[in-house]
């Protein structure tokens, strides 16, 4: 428990993602579910973050005479860079997609959707579609 | 650092988070998600991540939230109320057919 | 080594950078956007061939390309070894034969002004697999993940139909999530060992630390794959997914994607954590049930559909089983079979779709029913599928029978009969559906004005791509102890 | 019964992760396996070896250089997918206001906007090119000007944010990354190292540091246009209007 404690940045990441995943599994509508899924993402990426911090760190820049025995860790923020824009690029196409399924079939719920899909799943006439 | 600031601006981000997820108003959550992506950014600034900070603030807080601003005024700005069984839904796409 | 030094970098370079070129091309010169897109691919299958030259079944018989000339804990790593290469080379050849197909599927379906995109998230998706399966550095996986992602969402939802687009909305919602669940995976890696190589990991894991930590990890790892190469509970997306896109682009997805998703599965349980590792020998034994299950589901699933392409997906789903089931067996021939079933898979799943494409350009049939007689007006297409189809099932000759060899081999080796009995009961459903589709096509009189009409069968740039992957499956399963053996020899090092 | 199903799925997750938390190294403990790994040389070295001051500056570009063209591909391919699934936008018929609103918004923000444009400008500039020695680096900056071009299209009009730059170069601009990538890898293969080496061992010992200088400028100008470029073209994407021809 008391490492609980001490790892409190790590729960707090792991509350944002469980958060996020209830956003993405359980919200019917879509941009909720995207929404949570940027929630899920910056909680990996506060994840991250976290994991490269150490005690008395100071940010990995040179000069000033900072020593580099006290820089926090590179690594991880160079990751997440990446990670960011993942993130949004995803968002980006995403979006794309919702934009098109509005103008398609007029909502953005998924329930709603799921029932359109069982009412086409019935094929009549619809053998000419390739 | 002192660790009482990181835990405030921790359950900030829960309750943002949380308010995004449940705000029935489109617009609304994502200009709280918005807010979210700017705590996180000061929180990583916190913990010696100035780039990020950076790059969150303009990409999270900034480009994001206008993309998904720019999808909903595409689409609609309410989310639609739960899908019962025999709904009259306002666009009614389902009943339709 | 002289020049071989930089192909496996050029491998994924140059059709990557052709790919973003795609779009000033289309501006200046729409027609060439295709060639050029083969010409790159070529390359890289050129390039890739010549490989086996220098790559050895060995333990230090791989090729490794180190980035920016970093050394590997500090460097990203691209690492080509025999199972690695052998990958490389299936991405290659199917792609490339997709591609070919394409020109005149996609020019007939698609706007002309979405070519020029097409073709770009054409070349992204396979060089973001070359990228994927070469690469030795567990985030550098993760990179490449997400440009497969992304391309291969974007080309499910290409036409713009209604259910094209609700298909791929779909599997965005269920991929994106099991990229960050990879993404999740790949930090608490980090977060105790402090290393991204896979060599360099595998030692830190095989000290033992943490293993809670490492066992959540892996959960992870399989989780997020798992959704990538749809496996059985976590399939949801991929009938409609790989039913709906268009043709080459199931080919694609179906011959393709789910498969380097299962080999990424192989890589972190060997190259990553190390067979030896105990969280890898627990999680196996959860994933061989699932694969099990999955094998069976997909098979049943397959024989009840009415619609030629859904068929094929669930079928999809099926032969994913047998790959993963043969990695969770662990052991060398099961593995080897795992494999081998890659390629097989790859080239037969590849040909079933582009069949189906080829069904659809003439005709616009999708339903099995419809495809009564369709021999009469095309028999090349037919012929083709039948091969593949002996393929699928495992009849001797063709490569499909080697791969499930070695797989029943493995699992009666590991003592796990029941594994046996699943293999040939998946064999014998997918008997079921590929034999009926074969009597249709060939034995039972076509309705009225269904088949006869002016007779064609389809246009030669379509048949040769249908044809190569069907006489693949042949020649891989007659000459296969050209490569099998080797194959086994790699799996030996791997373990 | 999918929901308690789902909620369950969720809940354990949970439960497993904090498991996990409770096992791991101490949060910034100096001795944990990520602060004592392979970190040194990148704290130590970075400076000597990359020539940049900001060791995150370092990583992304030298160390971890293909992860970051990775990267750049990934927005590529984010724009290809916006652009295969909408299509381009057509000059003149996107609407003003992404909000589709035909009023204009108030004086105040059109001129607040205009004014504070030119610093975001400048900022977003500045954050490129000192990129290696402050906070930022090709891509924050691409970052802070897209944020900046949404901002001036948000208040005075999507075509108004796009004017300075006219389609044609938007367009030749959007690719910029990653060719700027592969061109410095192809001149690392040349110069007689690996791909992405910027320190070539062809080149007279006393011009490679200017050499690498200039081939990390040429990528952070590349990142940084092309990523502002392509979040610009997004945005336009997904402002078009349905049914206008492609």
């Amino acid at each position: 428990m008391t490492r609980l404690a001490e790892n409190f940045h790590y729960v707090g990441a792991v509350l944002l993602f469980c958060i996020g995943l209830y956003s993405v599994i359980m919200r019917p509508n879509i941009i909720k579910k995207l929404i949570g899924l940027n929630i899920m993402e910056t909680s990996v990426f506060f994840f991250l973050v976290s994991l490269g911090w150490k005690e008395g760190g100071i940010a990995p820049i040179y000069g000033g005479g900072a020593e580099p025995s006290r820089m926090v860790n590179p690594i991880p923020q160079a990751l997440i860079l990446t990670g960011i824009v993942v993130a949004v690029s995803t968002t980006a196409v995403a979006l794309a997609l919702v934009i098109l399924l509005y103008r398609q079939y007029g909502t953005l719920d998924v329930d709603r959707l799921m029932r359109e899909e069982e009412l086409e799943a019935v094929p009549p006439g619809r053998e000419g579609e390739g | 650092m002192s660790a009482a600031l990181s835990l405030i601006l921790m359950s900030l981000l829960v309750v943002t988070a949380l308010a995004a997820t449940f705000s029935r108003d489109l617009l609304a959550a994502v200009i709280i998600f918005s807010g979210y992506s700017l705590v996180m950014a000061l929180l990583w600034q916190r913990l010696q991540a100035p780039d990020l900070a950076l790059t969150e603030a303009a990409v999270g807080a900034g480009v994001t939230t206008v993309l998904f601003v720019a999808a909903i005024f595409k689409t609609q700005r309410m989310e639609e109320e739960a899908a019962g069984d025999e709904d009259e839904g306002e666009d009614g796409g389902g009943e339709a057919r | 080594m002289g020049a071989y030094r930089h192909f496996p970098i050029l491998i994924i370079a140059v059709p990557l950078v052709t790919a973003v070129l795609m779009p000033a091309l289309s501006y200046r010169a729409r027609r060439a956007c295709m060639p050029v897109a083969a010409a790159a691919l070529a390359s890289s299958t050129v390039l890739t061939l010549l490989l086996y030259r220098v790559v050895k079944p060995a333990a230090d018989g791989y090729l490794s390309y180190h980035l920016g000339g970093w050394e590997p804990p500090w460097g990203i790593e691209i690492r080509v070894d025999f199972t690695g290469l052998f990958m490389l080379t299936i991405v290659c050849c199917v792609s490339l034969a997709a591609l070919v197909y394409s020109r005149r599927y996609v020019e007939h379906e698609l706007e002309e002004g979405k070519l020029f995109a097409y073709y770009s998230l054409f070349l992204l998706l396979s060089a973001s697999m070359l990228g994927f399966t070469a690469t030795g550095d567990i985030f550098n996986m993760f990179v490449f993940m997400e440009i497969l992602a992304l391309s291969s969402y974007a080309l499910v939802a290409v036409t713009g139909r209604r259910d094209a687009v609700r298909a791929a909305f779909k599997y965005l919602l269920m991929g994106a999530p099991s990229s960050i669940m990879v993404l999740f995976a790949i930090a608490l890696l980090y977060s105790v060992t402090g290393s991204l190589n896979m060599a360099d990991l595998k030692g830190i894991v095989a000290q033992g630390a943490y293993s809670r930590v490492l066992f959540a990890s892996l959960v992870f790892f399989v989780m997020g794959f798992g959704v990538k190469a749809a496996l059985f509970p976590l399939h949801g997306w991929l009938p409609d997914a790989h039913s709906i896109a268009p043709s080459p682009i199931s080919a694609m997805l179906s011959g393709l994607v789910v498969e380097v998703a299962a080999f990424a599965i192989l890589r972190v349980f060997f190259s990553v954590f190390g067979a030896g590792a105990s969280a890898v020998s627990g999680t196996a034994e959860a994933l061989g049930v699932i694969a099990a299950a999955g094998v069976l589901y997909g098979g049943v699933m397959a024989v009840m559909q009415k619609d030629f392409k859904m068929m094929v997906a669930y079928s999809t789903i099926s032969h994913i089983g047998y790959i993963i089931l043969g990695i969770s067996i662990m052991n060398e021939q099961a593995v080897t079979g795992a494999l081998y079933h890659l390629l097989d898979h790859g080239l037969a799943k590849g040909c079933f779709f582009l069949c189906a494409g080829a069904v659809i350009y003439r005709r616009g049939y999708r339903r099995i029913d419809q495809l009564k007689g369709a021999a009469r007006q095309m028999p090349w297409t037919c012929a083709a599928f039948s091969l593949a189809a002996m393929s699928v099932i495992g009849i001797p000759p063709t490569a499909g029978f080697i791969s499930k060899w070695y797989l029943i081999w493995g699992s009666v080796a590991g003592g796990r009969y029941l594994y046996a009995a699943v293999y040939l009961t998946g064999s014998i459903l997918a008997a079921v559906y590929c034999l009926r589709l074969i009597y249709y096509m060939f034995f039972v009189a076509p309705p009225e004005g269904s088949w006869e009409g002016e007779g064609k069968d389809a246009p030669p740039s379509m048949l040769i791509p249908i044809w190569v992957l069907s006489l693949g499956t042949l020649v891989m399963g007659v000459f296969s102890f050209v490569i099998i053996n080797r194959l086994q020899e790699a799996v030996g090092w791997l373990l | 019964m999918k929901k308690v199903i789902s909620l369950c799925f969720i809940l354990a997750l949970g439960i497993l992760l904090l498991a996990v938390v409770a096992s791991m190294p101490r949060m910034g403990d100096p001795q944990s396996p990520t602060n004592t790994h392979i970190i040194d040389r990148y704290l130590e070295r970075a400076e000597e070896e990359t020539g940049a001051e900001n060791v995150i500056t370092g990583v992304i570009l030298n160390y971890r250089g293909y992860d970051t063209e990775g990267e750049v591909t990934v927005i590529f391919t984010g724009l290809a997918a916006v652009l295969a699934i909408l299509g381009r936008e057509k000059r003149g018929r996107v609407h003003a206001y992404p909000d589709r609103s035909p009023v204009r918004s108030s004086l105040v923000v059109r001129s607040a906007v205009r004014f504070l444009f030119p610093f975001i400008l400048l900022f977003s500039l500045y954050t490129v090119l000192h990129g290696d020695i402050s906070p930022g680096g090709g891509f924050q900056g691409g970052a802070v000007l897209a944020a900046g071009a949404f901002v001036l299209a948000a208040a005075l009009g999507l075509w108004s944010a796009g004017r300075p730059v006219p389609p044609w170069l938007r367009y030749a601009l959007e690719g910029a990354a990653p060719i700027a990538f592969f061109t410095v890898g192809v001149i690392g293969i040349l110069g007689g190292a690996e791909f992405l080496t910027y320190m070539l061992p062809r080149v007279a010992a006393g011009l490679q540091p200017s050499l690498r200088t200039w081939m990390t400028l040429f990528i952070e100008l590349g990142i940084g246009t092309g990523g502002a470029m392509i979040f610009l073209s997004i945005l336009m994407a997904l402002s078009r209007e349905e049914g206008e021809p492609l």
